[in-house]
């Protein structure tokens, strides 16, 4: 894997660094309860994992304020988590509590929270790119400083919207960061095998929009690449793709026998697994010690144990209230 | 009161929305320099800018994508979706986000945009620039679907929508847009919760609506001719259907033929009847009749168009089948 | 006879028209190293090789219509287009090219397509996952719409569609494909221009199709332990329409409640509905009902999920409240 | 405009050099019928006149052989007769009648001649793409040497379906040339209003594929650009860009007031008219006389008139046949 920006490893103070190693972990132990309650019967419907890549989310939603909107996709656990949505209302969503943040009416794929500016959840591949467009178009025209943070994955890459979207961005040089998780696959297509073309932060310059690459294994790496995109969009220099290359550890969706990936090439990866790697680098320099560790566990422990808790005890939505939030109905 | 085209009435209400409220924006392809495909926008460019007269690139999903995003970011677009034959390309921001972000979200999501289509046959464009499928957009919830049929509509209707907190498409029958008729000078936004009679009649009921409500209404006065005196329905509004207003209708008159430039199975025309059978069946002295277009994609040749499409003397035809029955 | 699922039925099709015709191949999203999303082509890749089994990038659009320009050129493409909330992004090509080149062209083209796509709801996917839109691909002319309910159609049906001279979708009900079923040793294509009457009765008729047709049939059992004879009519083929099997039902029982998982307005369901209207309303002794989705983007948790679809107790309850009025 | 390849001056022989400019005046002189019988009411719906764009379709065409397929835009009367369809049956097309090409199903917006390999006339902007994709497909798989040709405006650039295309077209090596012709405007929006980036043949090489640009109002230029695409894509190359840089003189169509252009740009293209400049520069290598282009107009000139008469004199299709060619239908 070739990564044509890589940016200085920049300096990090402790707390920081603690602080991106606790929002990683948060983001692999909620999944990883996720699942098991997925296998339980607590929780239906599709489970996109995000367990392998938290590097991406969470190094880069650091160089987003609270007035910037985020856009993801269909497995955005951990963007949500990122951007600071408890774990009890995502949990609670999952389960189909009416506590959850969509009212239980998303589920895993469909997470929303407009105090957080966080607006969702689409699970039509590609389909986020044109709102994020349209988000940042009302900021520019209201002009105001936020900008939007697009999230998306290789696969969508090759869908027209894709193609629509970054014109569109170009032209009304709107300020928009696209990010790439690039994890290799769309499903079970390998990149090579959906992109003609496979290094796609090139592809920005049909567009004229800056762009680079980084790895997404490196939660400092993609902090500081995520942090220069960002500079450079409110900065008043029009759209930025930002490619994250990582690789997710689990299989698509529960759903999926992961069949068309070999064993070897998941060792592999796993031996770069984002939080391993941020680990021992902070032992290495010091920063962390045994207890640290040992603390942040019990503390994403006991959030992850409380949004179940919090998930099991939530009432359901009534019945009664299934039409309520539908648009377009006659008031009277 | 002041006497306008369709088009002019549209425009104007365009202008006013743009003045009013700041929030408000007109995006499509077209619609800035061209002055919209239907000449409907010409001048606006002018008047407000390029920053709020977009003229948009040949990206039909992005661009409404872009509506919605941009309404969840409180402005309040207005996308002209150049034809509904184009609309196929943005349907699934239509139906998968337009339409469902306020539900999916648990209510905190709204998307307060209004789209502008233009529908419908008869200017021999053939196969693929005569669709009439605003029956399709009235299926989804989440929306509303307005066919503005007269002057007064097409003026009161969009000024309504922009009122509206949640998604408004509305569909222009091209051939309108020419169409003459007197804007009321105190003209605001108008009613979109009900149908209206056009026509009293007692005798039996043409139901339609846009496009071929100037059919319906020819053929009304066919009908009176001949002594029988229809009365006539513009639905108004697809979606949330006015069914009271049609049963009050069919209650009186027994009778009725809905009238739809829609391919017939699967046409809107089929929900209209279908309600009447839900909730005036025993009111029926006759099967609800339908005239809709043949189901063909639209030829170009003027005689074989007009045999595809609906005509008057069909209306004429389907409702006199329908009387003597019991006449 | 063997015993098989839904899902290996489809698999049986596929690699009888794979083996028996050249032409024949499938392309779609993960059909090929993943084996499908729903398992259908697990196995086929290794069998065929990636010439005949193509995985596609993520472009719906272009690769339907690359199998349009690819049954002009002569070959026999099946395309899989994952679900049908996907389909949309591909809905302009089907419209505007698949279904209209034929006419359009003087009938110089034909485009012998044949388009798979899973459909339905009830596996708590959520608004944007669990459409059942199969009703608009009715409201087509041009294509052939089949909706196949069992084993045996599963298998029929696509190897009847692979013998049509123009585009056939065939819709799969995602909850179908663990169904078990009997399919006879000597299958073959199937009749596709019949509906079928799966359980005869006499008090009543229950009209449906594809992953509706397990519920109107525990409904007649339901029914039947109450005293009252549902015959259950599947569509099987939406487009083109069978009509003279629902009125011959009709004439005999008097009354119908049309199961449909669409949302209600604009539903299939409305279709039928408006037909039985048309064809046998002296026929009725009440209004025929319907059961459909209710008017809501389709949420996830399973209790409001259930509640937004159509479920037996409310096919028994609308079919009790037909019969009482004459019972 | 900046031309980025402009192949040698190639050398013509006097009796092709002629073709060429008969086949220019052809379209031309047809389009200005077809223009006159629209005033006149003999012609209806839209018309979308190719009159500036002659040589783009005339030079191209030649680069193709009879095996090859076609597909062409709304905007395809030049094409149609490049590709050796009878005016006459494009007239009687236009006037309704059931002798045109398409049974005056398609009037001038769907040619068709299935013996022709010309598959027609799109009027979906971008839509055409796809179609060539799979005629390609065919092809290739069917183990014939065909390639296809399709050709779009540079509006189409904009839409998802021309990146997917593009895409799937350099993934699966297929023999494709897709002809851009860029005549700078998609109705009344400006290529820079458009596009971000307004460098069409450039856009090639995030799908890997081979491109170039031509000056499209030079039919030598075209002729010898397209021959080389083609000679690339013929010789397993996979798929070949060829952006045609071209000017309609003309409105959108019948119903454009033109309000976006003005005179002067016009006016100044116009000095390049293609039929023109050839004119000239084979009279200046003496290959033209005046007795030979008043030759030729005069052949051409019987050939609209003829057609004319054959579109007057045609029969309608009956009415009763209305369905017949509607697929779908149970067969009795
Ligand atoms: C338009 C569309 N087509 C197909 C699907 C089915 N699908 C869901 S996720 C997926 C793969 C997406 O891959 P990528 O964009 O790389 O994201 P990742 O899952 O790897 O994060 C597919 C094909 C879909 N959701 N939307
Ligand atoms: C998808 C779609 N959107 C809009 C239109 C309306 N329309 C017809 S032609 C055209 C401009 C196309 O420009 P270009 O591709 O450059 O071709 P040109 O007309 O210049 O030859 C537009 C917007 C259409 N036919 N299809
Ligand atoms: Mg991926
Ligand atoms: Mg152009």
């Amino acid at each position: 894997m070739s990564v044509t920006t890589m940016p200085e490893r920049p300096p990090v103070t402790p707390e920081h660094a603690v602080f991106l190693l606790r929002e990683m972990l948060r983001i692999r132990r909620f999944e990883e309860k996720a699942a098991e309650m997925y296998s339980l019967g607590k929780i239906h419907g599709f489970l996109h994992l995000y367990i392998g890549e938290e590097a991406t989310g969470v190094g880069s939603m650091q160089a987003f304020t609270p007035d910037d909107a985020i856009v993801a996709t269909y497995r955005e656990h951990g963007h949500a988590l990122a951007r600071g949505m408890p774990a009890r209302v995502l949990m609670a969503e999952m389960y189909g509590k009416v506590t959850g943040c969509s009212h239980g009416h998303g589920g895993s794929m469909h997470f929303f929270d407009t105090n957080r500016r966080f607006y969702g959840g689409y699970a039509i591949v590609g389909g986020g790119l044109p709102i994020a467009i349209g988000l940042a178009l009302a900021d520019q025209m209201q002009n105001r400083q936020a900008i939007t943070a697009c999230y998306f994955g290789d696969g969508a890459v090759a869908e027209g919207e894709f193609h629509e979207s970054l014109n569109l961005a170009a032209l009304w040089k709107l300020p928009v960061v696209f990010l790439c998780e690039n994890n290799l696959y769309a499903m079970g297509t390998a990149l090579e095998r959906h992109q003609a073309q496979t290094d796609i932060s090139r592809k920005a310059a049909v567009y004229g929009l800056s762009a680079s690459a980084v790895d997404g294994m490196d939660v400092l790496a993609v902090e500081a690449a995520t942090r220069e995109a960002a500079a450079s969009v409110r900065g008043g220099k029009g759209p930025y793709l930002l490619e994250l290359r990582t690789y997710r550890f689990r299989a698509h969706s529960m759903a999926d026998p992961d069949l068309y990936r070999t064993k070897e090439e998941i060792a592999e990866w796993k031996k770069r697994d984002p939080i391993v790697l941020f680990q021992n680098r902070l032992r290495e320099s010091g920063m962390l010690t045994d207890e640290i560790v040992a603390r942040i566990e019990a503390e994403v422990g006991d959030e992850i144990g409380q949004a179940v808790q919090f998930a099991e005890e939530s009432p359901r939505e009534p019945v009664e209230d299934l039409l309520k939030e539908v648009g377009g109905q006659n008031r009277s | 009161m002041s006497k306008m085209t369709y088009r002019e009435a549209v425009r104007a209400a365009l202008r006013k929305a743009l003045h009013d409220d700041p929030r408000v924006f007109l995006m499509g392809e077209d619609v800035g320099r061209y002055g919209g495909a239907f000449a409907v926008s010409l001048g606006l460019l002018g008047e407000f800018g390029p920053e709020r007269i977009r003229d948009t690139p040949l990206s039909e999903s992005t661009f409404v994508g872009a509506g919605i995003g941009a309404a969840l970011g409180g402005m309040r677009p207005i996308v002209e979706i150049m034809t509904i034959n184009f609309s196929l390309l943005a349907l699934d921001q239509i139906l998968n986000n337009a339409a469902a972000l306020r539900h999916m979200s648990g209510g905190q999501l709204r998307v307060p945009m209004v789209v502008r289509v233009a529908t419908g046959g008869g200017r021999q464009l053939a196969a693929q620039h005569s669709h009439s499928l605003e029956g399709w957009y009235a299926h989804i919830p989440g929306i509303k679907v307005l066919t503005p049929a007269t002057v007064a509509d097409a003026y009161g209707m969009l000024l309504a929508a922009l009122g509206e907190p949640d998604p408004v498409f509305l569909f222009e029958h091209a051939t309108l847009y020419s169409l003459e008729g007197d804007l009321a000078e105190e003209a605001g936004p108008c009613d979109i919760s009900r149908g209206e009679v056009r026509r009293p009649g007692r005798d039996l009921t043409l139901i339609t609506y846009g496009g071929s409500l100037g059919k319906a209404l020819l053929a009304a006065e066919q009908l009176a001719a001949a002594g029988l005196e229809a009365e006539v329905i513009d639905l108004r509004t697809l979606r949330p259907l006015d069914a009271q207003t049609i049963v009050q209708s069919v209650r009186k008159t027994h009778r009725a033929v809905v009238i739809d430039e829609a391919w017939r199975t699967g046409s809107f025309a089929a929900e209209v009847s279908a309600q009447i059978m839900e909730n005036a069946f025993d009111d029926l002295d006759a099967p609800v009749a339908r005239v809709c277009s043949e189901e063909v994609p639209m030829p170009y040749a003027k005689h074989l168009e007009d045999a595809a499409l609906p005509q008057v003397d069909e209306i004429v035809a389907a409702a006199r089948e329908l009387v003597p029955r019991h006449g």
